[in-house]
């Protein structure tokens, strides 16, 4: 016995084996051990930063923003490191699949890409008029946005469509009206010393907020004594808004009159001596400081204060966006936004807007963006029967569209659903071929980020690891289709990589031809991982006159009359997931969210009088009604929102898309109207009243954060602004600083 | 030397004031309030850089967070003059650490980097440096973690995964000092220079509020932002002696 | 009444004695375990003999190890270092067969690790190569080994003390190898 | 009862004495098995679950990362105090009335140490690789760090339960020969080998004598420093409301408070059970009675200082931290340990309470659950409002931990009535020098009558 007991010990205390093994043939740049770095593009929003992965022994470690990169310059945000989940994500789908069961019954058999891709392909070309086809992808751009053109011109279908939740549809409308620009303008925030945003949340979710972050840091403290001073117009403070100066809570809908009243004031300060002074003037009459006040409830001379250190400034630089953007007023809401910066003058100025060029590649796909109304269209065309295949492309819109829109309910009638994501999200679910595409790290592709930042900007993404799965690149998925289909003279390319090469070689000819052909050029761009012609142009723009002349804001009208639904919903892009894609991504979940440390869910923020009105605490799960439906969200005060606004974050509330992300929280989009932005045919977000009502239970929802006043303990410290009240506290002699020994 | 002696000396090396003068580096973190806007980028970057687990809700429900960096906020005023006011925490390597002196194995000590070490494998888990830590910013394995496959392939080899009843915290990322000493003797140098460290927060800070160097070296960012007349520590009342330096917010409006 | 101890004793002699034996056998089973399963020569998929190749024939460990000078991790050859000489050397060999086996089919051989770390111990072939330190200071005289077993005693014991001779700058910090 | 009034024989201290030992009736058994049941069930198996699943099992969060098992581990070091201490003190002070109950005291002191160093292997998180505390030569080169008040702990304890284990069978030594005498079988053999061939020599009875009080006075600073020591793992920090000056002599003073009330405890069941009314009469209580009383004031006092200062430190961590105390989540806590500490132990200013035995019993008890709650606030309380407002949270014991802690309790019974059944548990030489030369036989057959 005690014999055996030796034996056991000696056992128990031995190593467990453990396997080398070596590969069979190893990649060329391959040695174990030392890590590999390889240039690519994120693929998590629309940005467009350039990244670059750390791997080891063949597996993808860590992402980091590629310092070549004009746009994030080496920065990036929390999503783009998170990019390693959606690559190692438990949820992937990884093998071609065929709805077994009902649609949506979630039953699934596995394929080959053989018996998929032939399946889909002899339904394409069976479809009896051409118009049937319908392609609705995420916002692309470069080639694969090329392929994509090329792929329906072959199919002779014209219906396709890029559908992002957060394409800034007014901002386009808005410039092209004003300026006649088809692209974005680059907003110069780095050199600006004074940031005017109207709802514009430009540090978390606009248009490019990591290159803002680094525009914001630099005209913070990054030009010596002069700092940059940063005012925020909206109903509920973001981000941006809290990293402010000064924040300024407007009517909902009315920050267009704002704009509009602050005009007024510098034209009436008489900062303004640009020839057409006089139609400005006559133009904006009736936007006085009175009737401002009166639209918006920011206080008279607040309105004329911003007006003179707006215009004094020098430069000042206005933006909108956002909220202010996705009312029935938006675009008209952001025209006088923009033309703020015209009567300040600092159109094609360092620390103003400076107009892009257009892409090197893919032609401005801005033209092919699905607005609200075009997918409506969808919607109903589906429901006439007219649709016959419809292809989806890693977005998820039965997620992102209010049910207003009926794009459920028309699916069903709707023969062929083909779609080409990566993970099983709600539009997924309801798929009957799903050819799972790779992600981002494992595909070529390239992109020309919109908005750039005043120059042609390119960048080639590149496969960082080999495919985890059986799946293929978005744009392999489609050449393979055009095999099928025999449109092979057409769309020759054996693979994206070729299909990209190729066009890289006009990128070439562009720039200087000489350095040593075009191999050498392509290797430098993939070492590099970005190209640019860093040269911005300084053109201004002249308004027309009739332009000037009919300037003005509509009211922005809201559904639901407000004695029945007192509050204005305001729905925001997630700090965390974005609008939804973070969701099963658990870093993203377990991320708190800034302004009110809460993981995991999501919450309805308020105002704390409201609160106390209504006797609502803390954590109590509130029923949000509106005309177009209701869901149940814990509350949560929030100091900084307007009385009659409640604020609810996007992202939370998916009933597919993985293990982290399902049966979480709930949606706002699904209770929100169906407005429209007369112009652009936007989905007005923010143009939906809703009511509040207890339900008399608690869920509260789960914080990292305890108490979150300083009760006087100087943990923050703040100075002046000129720099006083520094000196008595700057006593460091804790650290010594000691001079170099060497 | 004998036990007796190494002990009567390592003794009277800690009992010394400014001991930790003579390390040949004094890694120093500064971080600029007036440039931080709460995105949150470090904290994820410090994530996937040290393997910091998934905790999940129900443990995170608990108070179980492991982030190594956090955002903490602070609100003033109430609407419609309310302010939120972000401010990073992470672990400030305090010269004069309270935890390096409760710590019963030694698992927690000041290395020749200047920086407070936490060596997972020696910690038997008696928690004390956690609460004599002043900041918060230690964070105990309170079950082993484990990460969903494939999640798991993403794992950084350089970085020890740290089992159940082990205490952890910010290194700055040492794996990162540690490579780049590497290199440096590889081309021969005797010093790490300027820029050849980024922990993983400052290399993604988009503001480019987080700045890391020695500041041993006179003409390095930390050495000036020390300098600066906004420069504060947290808690400086108690002489921990941080090398987290915070730099304050401008706030113009007083 | 008696005071002595002896009576006392004497009950509990036979108690004593199993004790003894329960011990002994302790001991014993102990280092029979350690002698007859010693688990530092596992057994590995192809029968590589590192007598034949490094110690008849002298082919440098870097010949195969290449990684070893410039990386953290010494690494094994891959299965086509192994071919670059078995497609000529000694091809009929029943061992050589099996290489080829794995070849031919594209598979990897899976070694079984002989000198393990913990996970928790970053060591480095890299700084200890180029600091000319001998392979066999800590995997032992392979060069003799037909089959490569774990001769000397890899502990941190071993580290220390090297690292102490050789006055390593900041040697014995712990996180010179924990990270 | 009332047997105080009869007058006692050499002879009967033995049988009774030996009895105890002897003769066991069912009910101990029954209370030993359920003792033992309750020990497996509530101690040993969730702290395997615990060890399996990771501290998680505990309710324990960031930054309140200390618990329960801390604050049972301060609680029962506390209640080893006065035990010995206290024996001790008397013993020089030669105070008669000790004679009869020191053994139990003695017996508790060593328990609820061995209970409190369990307590440190189920708080720490690998409780596998607790030696490392312990300073040994290993093929590591590692020491324990002895700058940190833990260690001071570490040795403090060990030399503690050493002195006292020493001096208790130091103590019992006469009268393991006594039984020695008195038994047959493997009794006889058992005290053969405890009692050393003790012969009642005077020379022995001389060396025994001289050897107890030295010991005695060397345990006395020993006792007072190990509660200082264990109280320093709190001050030396720097939390607001732990890091205290006053907090050595509070540690004390509610490490004796407690523990007499345990004694108090103990000795009423050993008086009811174990038939020892004539040795535990109510004299013993009367003036176990003013002890607590004293101390009672002595710790109200304390308490009311640390309000005082807190108050007047005038900074927001102190000031929140007191407002918590007396308000927040835990205050109800607070106010419970408030009147079993404070305001109940005034009752003993009369004599009748402190004289009849009940009461004395109940009151006991509360003092000792006042006083966990006052180490559970101590930990609980104040680790959840530390310096940074943002990191606040509450903190509340999981059902893993409770149930440890009554497990603990069971622990010390199962341990204490194994003692009871070997060490004789009042001392019979002591007791008999208490006492007169016999009278008439009268008396003797009077008693036996009455049993």
């Amino acid at each position: 016995m005690g014999a055996g007991g030796g034996f056991m010990l000696a056992e128990s205390i031995k190593h467990p084996v453990e396997h080398l093994i070596p590969y069979a043939v190893p990649p060329e740049e391959f040695s174990s051990g030392i890590a590999t770095w390889y240039n690519s593009i994120c693929g998590m929003c629309p940005a467009g930063c350039g990244i670059s992965v750390r791997t080891r022994e063949g597996r993808a470690k860590k992402i980091e923003g590629n310092p070549s990169h004009p746009v994030n310059q080496g920065r990036l945000c929390a999503l783009g490191q998170a990019g390693l989940q959606v690559l190692y994500n438990p949820d992937r789908l990884t093998a071609p699949m065929l709805q077994s069961g009902e649609r949506g019954s979630g039953e699934f058999v596995q394929t080959t890409w053989n018996e998929g891709l032939s399946e889909v392909a002899s339904r394409l070309s069976a479809s009896t008029n051409n118009d049937g086809i319908y392609f609705v992808s995420e916002g692309v751009r470069g080639h694969l946005a090329n392929l994509f053109e090329l792929f329906m011109n072959e199919l002779g279908s014209a219906n396709l469509l890029h559908y992002d939740f957060a394409h800034p549809h007014s901002l386009y409308a808005a410039n092209n009206h004003l300026f006649g620009e088809r692209q974005l303008p680059y907003y110069d925030i780095r050199n600006s010393r004074y940031l005017l945003s109207f709802g514009a949340d430009y540090l978390n979710d606009w248009l490019s907020p990591v290159h803002h972050g680094l525009g914001f840091g630099h005209s913070r403290q990054g030009n010596g004594d002069a700092r940059g001073r940063f005012v925020q117009i909206e109903p509920r403070m973001s981000i941006s808004g809290a990293s402010a100066d000064e924040w300024i809570p407007a009517t909902p809908g009315s920050e267009g009159i704002l704009a509009l009243g602050i005009a007024q004031q510098i034209l009436a300060g008489g900062n303004y001596q640009g020839t057409d002074a006089d139609d400005w003037n006559a133009a904006l009459a009736t936007y006085s400081a009175a009737y401002v006040e009166d639209k918006t409830g920011v206080p008279a001379d607040t309105v004329a204060r911003i007006a003179s250190e707006f215009s004094h400034a020098e430069p000042g630089l206005a933006i909108g966006g956002g909220a202010a953007g996705n009312h029935t007023n938006g675009v008209d809401t952001l025209v006088a936004v923009n033309a703020l910066n015209y009567l300040v003058g600092n159109i094609g100025k360092p620390g103003g807007v400076v107009f892009n060029p257009d892409p090197v590649v893919g032609s401005s796909t801005a033209g092919r963006q699905a607005n609200f109304a075009a997918m409506q269209d969808l919607a109903e065309n589906a429901r006439q029967g007219a649709i016959e295949v419809l292809i989806i492309n890693n977005t998820n819109p039965l997620f992102t569209l209010p049910p207003g829109a009926g794009l459920k309910e028309a699916l069903a009638s709707i023969p062929l659903v083909v779609s080409l994501s990566s993970f099983m999200d709600e539009t997924t679910a309801m798929a009957d071929i799903i050819l799972p595409s790779h992600t981002y790290l494992e595909s070529w592709g390239d992109d020309m980020p919109q908005p750039g930042v005043g120059f042609s900007v390119g960048a080639v993404s590149q496969p960082v690891v080999s495919p985890l799965y059986n799946t293929r690149a978005t744009g392999d998925i489609i050449l393979g289709l055009a095999g099928k289909m025999g449109l092979g003279e057409a769309m020759g390319w054996d693979s994206m990589e070729d299909y990209i090469k190729d066009g890289w070689r006009n990128v070439y000819e562009r720039s200087s031809p000489d350095a040593g052909g075009f191999d050498s050029f392509w290797r430098e761009v993939l070492t590099s991982g970005a190209w640019g012609e860093n040269t911005r142009n300084s053109n201004s723009v002249v308004i027309d006159k009739q332009v000037i002349d009919n300037i003005a804001v509509a009211e922005a009208e809201f559904s639901g009359n407000p004695d029945e639904y007192p509050f204005v919903l305001h729905p925001y892009l997630s700090t965390t997931l974005y609008d939804g894609r973070g969701a099963n991504l658990p870093w993203m979940q377990e991320l708190p969210d800034p302004m009110t440390s809460i993981v995991y869910g999501s919450w309805v923020e308020l105002n704390p009088q409201t609160a106390n009105e209504m006797g609502i605490q803390d954590g109590d799960l509130l029923r949000i009604t509106s005309e177009h439906g209701s869901i149940e969200v814990p509350a949560v005060t929030f100091p900084a929102i307007m009385p009659d606004v409640v604020a609810m974050p996007i992202g939370q509330g998916h009933e597919e898309f993985g293990r982290y992300a399902r049966n979480r929280g709930s949606n706002p989009i699904q209770i929100l109207a169906p407005n429209m932005d007369a112009v652009s045919g936007s989905l007005a977000t923010s143009a939906t009243r809703v009511s509040l009502a207890q339900t008399g239970r608690r869920a509260a929802p789960v914080k990292t954060g305890g108490e979150s006043r300083q009760l006087g303990r100087n943990i923050v410290q703040s100075t002046g602004a000129d720099g006083d009240s520094a000196g008595h506290s700057a006593k460091l002699n804790s650290i010594p600083i000691v001079v170099d020994p060497a | 030397m004998n036990i007796m002696e190494r002990f009567i000396s390592s003794w009277q090396k800690y009992r010394k004031p400014g001991y930790y003068e003579d390390f040949d580096y004094a890694w120093t973190m500064s971080i600029d309030l007036d440039r931080c806007t709460g995105c949150s980028a470090c904290v994820t970057a410090c994530q996937a850089e040290n393997n910091i687990p998934i905790v999940g809700e129900k443990e995170l429900a608990k108070g179980r967070e492991m982030h190594w960096i956090r955002i903490e906020r602070y609100w003033e005023g109430e609407y419609p003059n309310a302010k939120l006011k972000f401010i990073p925490m992470l672990c400030q390597q305090c010269d004069a650490a309270p935890c390096e002196t409760v710590c019963p194995v030694s698992a927690t000590y000041h290395n020749q980097d200047g920086l407070n070490t936490q060596v997972y494998n020696r910690c038997i888990g008696t928690r004390s440096c956690a609460v004599y830590c002043p900041y918060e910013v230690r964070y105990f394995n309170y079950n082993s973690h484990h990460w969903d496959s494939p999640l798991d392939q993403q794992l950084n080899p350089d970085v020890s995964v740290r089992e159940k009843g082990v205490m952890e915290k910010c290194t700055f990322c040492i794996q990162r000092v540690r490579q780049a000493k590497d290199h440096a003797k590889d081309d021969g140098r005797r010093r790490v220079q300027e820029g050849d460290i980024q922990p993983a927060c400052v290399q993604t800070c988009p503001s480019e509020a987080l700045v890391f160097g020695d500041r041993k070296d006179s003409n390095s960012k930390v050495a000036k932002s020390l300098a600066d007349p906004r420069a504060y520590h947290v808690l400086d009342e108690l002489n921990t002696l941080p090398s987290v330096v915070y730099l304050k917010k401008v706030d113009s409006d007083g | 009444m008696s005071v002595s101890i002896v009576p006392t004793l004497k009950v509990l002699l036979p108690a004593a004695r199993i004790a003894l034996v329960a011990l002994i056998g302790l001991i014993g089973g102990y280092y029979a375990n350690a002698m007859f399963f010693p688990g530092t020569s596992p057994e590995q998929p192809i029968d590589f003999s590192h007598r034949v190749h490094a110690g008849e024939n002298e082919i440098p460990c870097m010949y195969c190890h290449v990684q070893a000078r410039r990386s953290i991790s010494a690494g094994v050859p891959s299965v086509n270092k192994c071919m670059g000489c078995h497609t000529e050397i000694a091809t009929d060999r029943p061992q050589i067969r099996l290489l080829a086996s794995y070849w031919e089919n594209k598979e990897p051989i899976p070694w079984v690790k002989v000198h393990d770390l913990p996970d928790f111990v970053h060591f480095t072939h890299k700084r200890h190569v180029q600091a000319d330190i001998e392979c066999q200071t800590c995997h032992g005289p392979v060069e003799t080994m037909d089959v490569v077993s774990r001769e000397a005693p890899v502990e941190m014991g071993l580290c220390l003390n090297c690292h102490k001779d050789n006055e390593v700058v900041h040697g014995t910090d712990c996180w010179t190898c924990h990270k | 009862m009332g047997n105080e009034e009869r007058q006692m024989q050499f002879a009967d201290v033995n049988d009774d004495v030996v009895r105890s030992l002897t003769e066991t009736g069912r009910s101990y058994y029954i209370a030993l098995a359920t003792a033992i049941f309750v020990m497996l069930a509530c101690f040993f198996f969730p702290w395997f679950y615990q060890l399996y699943y990771g501290i998680g099992a505990a309710g324990m969060n960031h930054p309140t990362v200390w618990g329960t098992y801390l604050a049972s581990f301060v609680f029962w070091i506390g209640l080893s105090h006065s035990g010995t201490l206290l024996s001790c003190v008397l013993h020089i002070t030669n105070s008669e009335w000790r004679k009869a109950m020191y053994r139990s005291a003695e017996a508790m002191t060593l328990f609820s140490l061995m209970v409190a160093a369990t307590m440190v292997m189920v708080h720490v998180g690998r409780p596998w690789f607790i030696h490392w505390a312990l300073p040994y030569p290993n093929q590591m080169e590692l020491w324990p760090n002895f700058r940190s008040p833990l260690m001071f702990d570490v040795m403090a304890i060990t030399t503690y339960v050493t002195g006292s284990l020493i001096f208790i069978y130091m103590g019992s030594i006469p009268d393991f020969a006594a039984v020695r005498d008195r038994t047959t079988g493997w009794r006889h053999h058992l005290y053969v080998l405890l009692s050393l061939g003790w012969r009642g020599t005077d020379t022995e009875w001389h060396r025994l004598g001289w050897a107890y009080t030295f010991l005695a006075v060397l345990i006395i600073p020993l006792a007072v420093s190990v509660h200082s020591i264990v109280s320093w793992d709190f001050a030396m920090s720097l939390v607001p409301g732990l890091h205290q000056t006053i907090f050595a002599p509070y540690f004390v003073v509610g490490a004796i408070y407690s523990g007499t009330a345990g004694i108090v405890t103990v000795m009423y069941v050993l008086r009811k059970y174990m038939n020892f009314e004539h040795f535990i009469t109510k004299l013993h209580f009367d003036n176990l009675g003013k002890l607590l009383l004293v101390l009672s004031l002595i710790w109200t006092y304390i308490n009311i200082l640390e309000l005082f200062t807190g108050w007047f430190s005038g900074t927001s961590t102190e000031y929140e931290q007191l407002k918590y105390k007396l308000f927040g989540f835990y205050a109800p806590l607070y106010w419970e340990m408030i009147l079993f500490c404070a305001v109940a132990p005034l009752l003993l200013i009369s004599k009748k309470f402190r004289t009849s035995f009940v009461p004395m019993l109940i009151l006991s008890i509360a003092i000792n659950i006042g006083m966990y709650t006052e180490r559970f606030l101590i930990i609980g309380a104040t680790l959840s409002r530390q310096y940074l407002p943002n990191a606040w949270r509450v903190y509340v014991p999981s059902l893993v931990e409770i149930s440890i802690l009554v497990g603990s309790l069971a622990t010390f019974i199962t341990l204490f009535l194994l003692f009871v059944k070997i060490f004789p548990s009042v001392s019979i030489y002591e007791v008999k020098e208490t006492m007169e030369t016999p009278k008439s036989k009268k008396g003797d057959t009077e008693w036996q009558a009455a049993h």
